[in-house]
């Protein structure tokens, strides 16, 4: 039997000025179960808590309602009010008089009779509350960075040092990502190897770190505070552990396959370090094209190996571990142009290459030393055409997003190109120049001082003519057509979310958007978070971006994390979803709408009318993944699945109490 | 009813909000002190996705004259995705409402964020209007 | 295989050697080509530009007697007409209205459900490559031709439905199971300017001779075409331009089907190769005679 | 007898005898020639009591429901209606496929035992042929997507709101809330349905115009994208309340709102109420 106390708040004359609190609090003693009803002039000072104290104890109430300001100012003072009064926190409901009723209407009598409707909602709500505990869960306090890539990194070095251990893991033989393959970083130019490998070293040398190259996470269950996550390493055939990285088997390996670290550019040995300063620095095996795994004649490296780390019979190997938060830093991959523009030769051309293989070419350790040449004959160009939006902005052909670094990268290049041949001449095609950033424009402007030729428009067509490119397009500013005959072509592709992340993303428990970018939480307000408590997003897997807003994207995400793993335990919010297993029939529909991941099917034993044993499934909810949405609710027929402090009865008491 | 309280008849409408953007944004109309009709009573409910169909047949049986279900934009719902689920359903409550004789201005849905402030008064005021115009509702009444 | 045959006027006159290739063609691989009866001209090059409706209905007329005759394929060797033809087609799908209205003003039924294709997709699509081979009894084995598509085949995309519209390859196939060797070049699919030669010349001077110049630069020694007016417009004024424009082209040219048919074993002479402006019989007898000696080797 | 009535009798005979199946659910002759109402054969000795004839009306598939923890295995005879009725039991976790031994029979159609023409249920059926089943009996039956199941619901689409509420309290005062049309329907297979509960509250007990409508318009809510319109509850109703004519208008409804969909044609696809579609329509604006 619920003995109801209500309060109406004055607000000073916030509220008392248009509503007649003392005729709301007389209307309420009419109310079914209210024991006590008054009005007070500030609720939520110090006397007015103690009013309702003292009040609980007085009249032995045990469901309070206030009649105040917005629950989402002051919900949470009166739960603690409640609490320190003896009462359960749930055990209260709080009415919106202020903002929703006397400050949006003028008419006293009018705003009166709606208040008094407002609070008879709230009582008949109340009536129904049920005391409520919040449980709590463990949280493992270690993070997990899947990409270590310039955002990954930064993320696992920021959690490290404030104090938690990380597990860094990347599927290549090398951390470190895209940036230490570009040559400079606008707009201040400075080398990008220089700034991203020293990062890579500290995280190799962080003591919280631990570094998990060649691996992939392939199975993540649990939630916030407790991921149960299984991590695959593939077989390296090279004990890292005997292996001083000397790097005398790669200069011995006979044979030689394209390098992918220069986009094929360049060559490397079977037994491999993607590039010189890799890390870890230790090669290896390339198992699709060693002599010895494909056909078991060489051995060569094994015989020079001065420490004997090579192991042709390596196998990959599993772990599995618990986090308490995991960071997404999965990063891009450069859109497949070849696949759809045919007007630029469907990649027929060996002279139309992407800005990647530019940033290779101009860049000192890449596979030309440094030098822009012709990939067909070697040559230097002298006349470098520019592509910019090719697969971005492009909703008829790739994709309709701005993939954002583009226009500042192109301005780089093209600086690049006329720094490095005096002589030469740059034409960059653009739809627009993008320029949004500190200092970002200033370096645009002087790419055009430098004399780079910015033409307006769209390429039409790109053939071969002899040992020229012929760029025929338009130049709208002055609405001509234009052909260029090119030395080479270098092309602006799109970003696109980088392969499998998709599958991990489902793995981990969200959605990707349209576009196959991570969802942030909420577009504004949670942009490193994901819909999945304690999954946290950073860099370019979210959605295109440059290298400084990856890095402060991984600082963010890294602060959250670290907010997590602060706690060693969390309060769940017990307003959850609950199950009735005596009315759940299993049919799982609610399973299929939750978007936390947090319902599922489980199989109970219990006897039927007849007395028999059976084993049926009820839906069953993770308290620790339940955000408390609803949405189960409403999708279970008999409402078997119901939402704790939303009730349907509490809501159905709601509606009725309008009308009778 | 008789001719005397059709006189004086004022509409009751139910407005269910979800918390986190049409609830706040009405908690913004109030912090602006912006005006509209008494008319409107607001169910706070944590998603608009918590909104049962059933809950619109209750109302309208109770005696409300109207109904408004508010909730985030799509694609700005806090829970990512319960509103996608609240329009679907909606989109067919409405009809079956509209199939069963229900005069369709009688329930509406509609997206209001946080922000939005000046969409929840013109909202409600529209929806004032609009029943006030087409009186009260005796429809699916309760014979009480 | 039986389809309707509309040659339309250019391969009544200028294009009179496309007609008949591909009649020989056709008997060869046992298809039954039946002209349209009292077909009309399509209207095209100038009807769009003057009368939307009547640009719809003068092919429309000549579809819906296919149509009538009871006919499912229309084939279309002229790349224009094709165009026209495709575009009538769409628009009345597209709007019951506008197949209504053209039904009315051409008092006949047009259903708007005829396939129409043009001869590269007889050949290409329908025929095939390997059975095209099979009939090859001549391959013009070593011969560099430059596979030329034009415009009205491939654009509108939508419309037009080649294999790609900006880098078809149809023809070039084609010419390859012939034995000889099509080259790649980059000018396929750029406009020939059959239409700024006349009104314009330096204009469509110009367009002729990039082409011409292109296939040169990429080693073709032939332009093999797949219709009337770029094959005329490039035959035709190679001496012209040579004058104009100071250029010394002497490019042969032919209708791909001309090809075809001499590879199926037909002379140059019953084919018509004679009655190019830029003489062609030469580099044919050459192709033709390595082709023979490879094979006796 | 007909020759369908020998083969369903052989192979439930067969099936008996083997053990293949503890007992098989069919049809038998009713008290009155045009009454054959289903039968429960659990010994090979009463399998001449099966028959098939034109007035084998009522479903099978939801007696099912019954026996949900079988010990052996259940065999069942199922036209199209019912074999997609066992799809959506099976859906909604309620049976398993592994418990059950369909004997599936392209139906050509039912009489109505008042009129004698062609039963309701039956003129709108899309799916004749049991599209699961173990093995199957006679010819498949050609199918049709009867678009004119829907006239009867645009008609009443055109009415004005009071027109249309009108026509539906007549409808509504009719009801005596006997349930048959949920007892009857595979897809009302809650443990507990809404209206049996007291505590929730959901609906009231009465039996008036409104508290019927109320339940009418909730239980139609309840199937919108499960309903696979067999029109079992338009035939159980002693009221002759025309239900497949709401049932039909979600069904409608969903259809064009969210593209082509007909509920239990597979076990698998997600009911569209369940799932949302970035690019749904937006009227809420």
């Amino acid at each position: 039997m619920k003995r109801i106390g209500v309060f109406i708040c004055h607000c000073g004359s916030n509220i008392a000025a248009t509503v007649d609190c003392a005729k709301v609090a007389e209307a309420a003693k009419a109310f079914p179960g209210v024991f006590f009803s008054s009005d007070y002039k500030y609720m939520c000072s110090e006397p007015g808590q103690e009013f309702i104290k003292d009040s609980i104890k007085k009249y032995d109430l045990n469901a309070i309602v206030v009649a105040s300001c917005t629950p989402r100012m002051h919900e949470h003072t009166f739960r603690k009010t409640l609490a320190n009064g003896g009462l359960n926190p749930y055990m209260f409901e709080m009415t919106n008089l202020r903002e929703q009723c006397s400050w949006v209407h003028s008419d006293i009598e009018k705003a009166t009779d709606k208040a008094i409707d407002l609070v008879r909602m709230s009582v008949a709500k109340v009536a129904k509350n049920e005391e409520l505990f919040s449980t709590t869960i463990p949280v493992h306090k270690k993070a997990l960075v899947i990409g270590a890539g310039i955002a990954g990194m930064q993320a696992a070095l920021d959690i490290a040092d404030a104090g938690h251990k990380v597990v860094l893991v990347d599927r290549e033989p090398t951390i470190g990502g895209k940036m230490p393959m570009l040559d400079k970083t606008f707009p201040t130019m400075d080398c990008s190897a220089c700034i991203s490998t020293p990062k890579m070293v500290e995280v190799a040398q962080h003591p919280n770190i631990e570094l998990m190259a060649y691996s992939e996470v392939i199975e993540v269950n649990g939630f916030i505070g407790n991921f149960d996550v299984k991590i695959k390493t593939k077989a390296k055939y090279v004990d890292h552990v005997k292996c001083t990285g000397c790097g005398l088997c790669e200069t011995k390996c006979p044979k030689k396959v394209p390098n992918e670290y220069d986009l094929g550019m360049g060559l490397r040995s079977c037994i491999y370090k993607p590039f010189p300063q890799a890390v870890p620095n230790k090669p290896v095996i390339d198992a699709q094209n060693c002599l010895k795994l494909t056909s078991g004649k060489c051995g060569v490296c094994a015989r020079v190996c001065p420490t004997g780390a090579v192991r042709y019979d390596d196998t990959e190997s599993f772990i599995t571990d618990t986090f308490g938060a995991i960071v997404m830093a999965t990063g891009y991959d450069l859109y497949k142009w070849e696949d759809v523009y045919g007007e630029y030769g469907y990649g027929k051309y060996p002279d139309v290459v992407t800005g990647l293989h530019f940033e290779r070419m101009v860049n000192a350790s890449g596979p030309t030393g440094g030098k822009i040449k012709r990939p067909s004959d070697g040559t230097t160009p002298k006349t470098v055409v520019f592509i910019k939006c090719v697969g971005s902005r492009d909703s008829a052909k790739a994709k309709s997003y701005c993939s954002r670094a583009c226009c500042m990268y192109t301005a780089k290049h093209a600086h690049q190109f006329v720094d490095k041949t005096p002589e030469g001449n740059a034409y960059v095609f653009y739809m627009d120049v993008r320029t949004p950033g500190k200092a970002y424009d200033e370096f645009y402007e002087s790419t055009l001082r430098d004399g780079a030729v910015y033409l307006r428009g769209r390429v039409s067509k790109i053939y071969q003519d002899g040992g020229k490119l012929i760029v025929k397009g338009e130049d709208s500013l002055i609405g001509k057509q234009v052909e260029v005959a090119a030395d080479m072509v270098v092309l602006a592709t799109a970003m696109v979310p980088s392969a499998g992340s998709r599958e991990l993303a489902q793995a981990v428990g969200f959605l990707p958007d349209l576009n196959g970018w991570y969802q942030e939480a909420h577009p504004k307000l949670r942009p490193v978070e994901t819909p999945t408590a304690g999954v946290f997003l950073a860099g370019t897997c979210q959605g295109p971006k440059d290298i400084p807003d990856s890095v402060a994207q991984a600082g963010a995400a890294a602060v959250k994390v670290c907010g997590l793993l602060s706690k060693s335990e969390l309060e769940t919010n017990p307003m959850t979803a609950r199950t009735n297993t005596t009315v759940c029939s299993g049919c799982g529909i609610c399973v299929s709408v939750c978007p936390y991941k947090a319902i599922q099917l489980q199989s109970i034993t219990e006897r039927d009318h007849h007395g028999h044993r059976i084993t049926r499934n009820v839906a069953s909810v993770n308290n620790g993944l339940c955000q408390g949405c609803g949405a189960c609710t409403v999708t279970c027929r008999p409402g078997a699945i119901d939402l704790q402090g939303f009730k349907n009865d509490q809501i159905l008491e709601e509606v009725d109490s309008l009308w009778t | 009813m008789d001719v005397i309280e059709e006189q004086k008849w004022e509409p009751k409408i139910l407005a269910f909000c979800c918390n986190w953007c049409s609830y706040s944004g009405a908690d913004l109309a109030g912090l602006n002190r912006m005006k509209y009709p008494e008319n409107i009573r607001i169910l706070r409910v944590p998603c608009s996705a918590r909104v049962n169909p059933q809950y619109i047949l209750r109302a309208f049986q109770k005696g409300a004259d109207g109904v408004l279900v508010a909730g985030c934009h799509p694609g700005d719902c806090h829970y990512s995705t319960g509103n996608y689920y609240t329009r679907r359903r909606f989109l067919i409550m409405k009809r079956l409402l509209e199939y069963s004789g229900i005069d369709p201005r009688r329930f509406q849905a509609r997206w209001v964020s946080g922000a939005e402030a000046e969409k929840f008064r013109t909202t409600v005021t529209k929806l004032c209007e609009d029943i006030k115009a087409i009186g009260p509702n005796r429809k699916l009444r309760g014979l009480k | 295989m039986k389809y309707a045959y509309y040659p339309g006027c250019s391969l009544d006159a200028t294009g009179v050697e496309f007609d008949t290739s591909n009649k020989l063609v056709a008997k060869k691989m046992g298809v039954d080509l039946v002209e349209i009866p009292d077909w009309n001209c399509c209207g095209a090059s100038s009807a769009h530009a003057v009368n939307h409706m009547l640009a719809l209905a003068l092919p429309a007329r000549n579809l819906a007697i296919a149509e009538a005759e009871g006919f499912d394929t229309v084939a279309i060797p002229c790349a224009a007409c094709f165009a026209r033809c495709k575009t009538t087609a769409a628009e009345a799908q597209s709007s019951p209205e506008t197949k209504a209205e053209i039904s009315d003003i051409i008092g006949m039924d047009y259903q708007a459900n005829i396939e129409i294709l043009s001869f590269l997709d007889v050949l290409g699509k329908k025929i095939g490559l390997d059975n095209i081979k099979a009939h090859v009894i001549k391959p013009l084995t070593g011969l560099k031709v430059a596979s030329y598509y034009g415009c009205l085949l491939v654009r509108p995309p939508k419309i037009a439905q080649s294999d790609d519209p900006e880098n078809p390859m149809v023809m070039d196939n084609i010419m390859a199971v012939l034995g000889a060797d099509p080259v790649e070049w980059g000018y396929k699919t750029e406009c020939c300017g059959a239409s700024h030669v006349v009104p314009v010349p330096k204009i469509g001077q110009q367009m002729i001779h990039d082409i011409l110049k292109n296939a040169q630069i990429n080693g073709a020694q032939a332009i093999a075409t797949a219709c009337p007016l770029c094959m005329i417009n490039l035959d035709m004024r190679q001496k012209q331009l040579n004058v104009q424009l100071g250029t010394n082209f002497n490019m042969p040219v032919f209708h791909f089907t001309e090809l075809v048919a001499l590879s199926f074993g037909y002379s140059p002479k019953e084919i018509g190769i004679h009655k190019h402006f830029v003489p062609a019989e030469s580099l044919v007898e050459d192709a033709l005679s390595t082709g023979a000696r490879r094979e006796g080797a | 007898m007909s020759d369908t009535t020998v083969k369903m009798r052989d192979i439930a005979k067969d099936l008996l005898d083997k053990g293949t199946v503890d007992y098989i659910i069919g049809w038998e002759k009713g008290r009155f020639s045009n009454q054959s109402p289903p039968a429960f054969i659990t010994s090979a000795a009463h399998v001449g009591r099966l028959i098939w004839d034109e007035y084998c009306l009522a479903g099978t598939a939801k007696y099912l429901l019954d026996d949900k923890f079988p010990t052996g295995k259940i065999g069942i005879f199922a036209r199209g209606c019912d074999a997609r009725a066992i799809n959506r039991l099976i859906q909604d976790g309620q049976i398993n496929r592994e418990n059950i031994y369909i004997v599936g029979i392209c139906c050509s159609g039912m009489k109505d035992p008042a009129t004698g023409n062609t039963a309701e249920k039956c003129q709108y059926c899309t799916h004749p042929n049991p599209i699961v089943n173990d093995i199957l009996l006679g010819d498949p039956v050609p199918e049709t997507n009867k678009p004119e199941r829907f006239k009867a619901i645009e008609e009443l689409e055109r009415l004005s709101p009071d027109e249309k509420y009108e026509y539906w309290s007549k409808q509504f005062e009719k009801c005596i809330r006997c349930y048959a049309c949920r007892n009857v329907c595979p897809a009302c297979n809650c443990r507990e349905c809404f209206v049996d509960q007291y505590r929730v509250g959901w609906q009231g007990k009465q039996n008036n115009e409104d508290e019927n409508r109320l339940f009418g318009l909730t239980r139609v809510y309840h199937i919108a994208d499960r309903c696979i319109e067999c029109g079992e509850c338009a035939r159980a109703c002693p009221m002759g309340l025309p239900l497949m004519e709401l049932n039909r208008k979600l069904i409608k409804d969903i259809n064009k709102l969210f593209g082509p969909y007909e509920a239990s044609m597979d076990t698998e696809t997600t009911p569209p109420l369940a799932k949302y579609n970035l690019e749904d329509i937006e009227e809420f604006m």
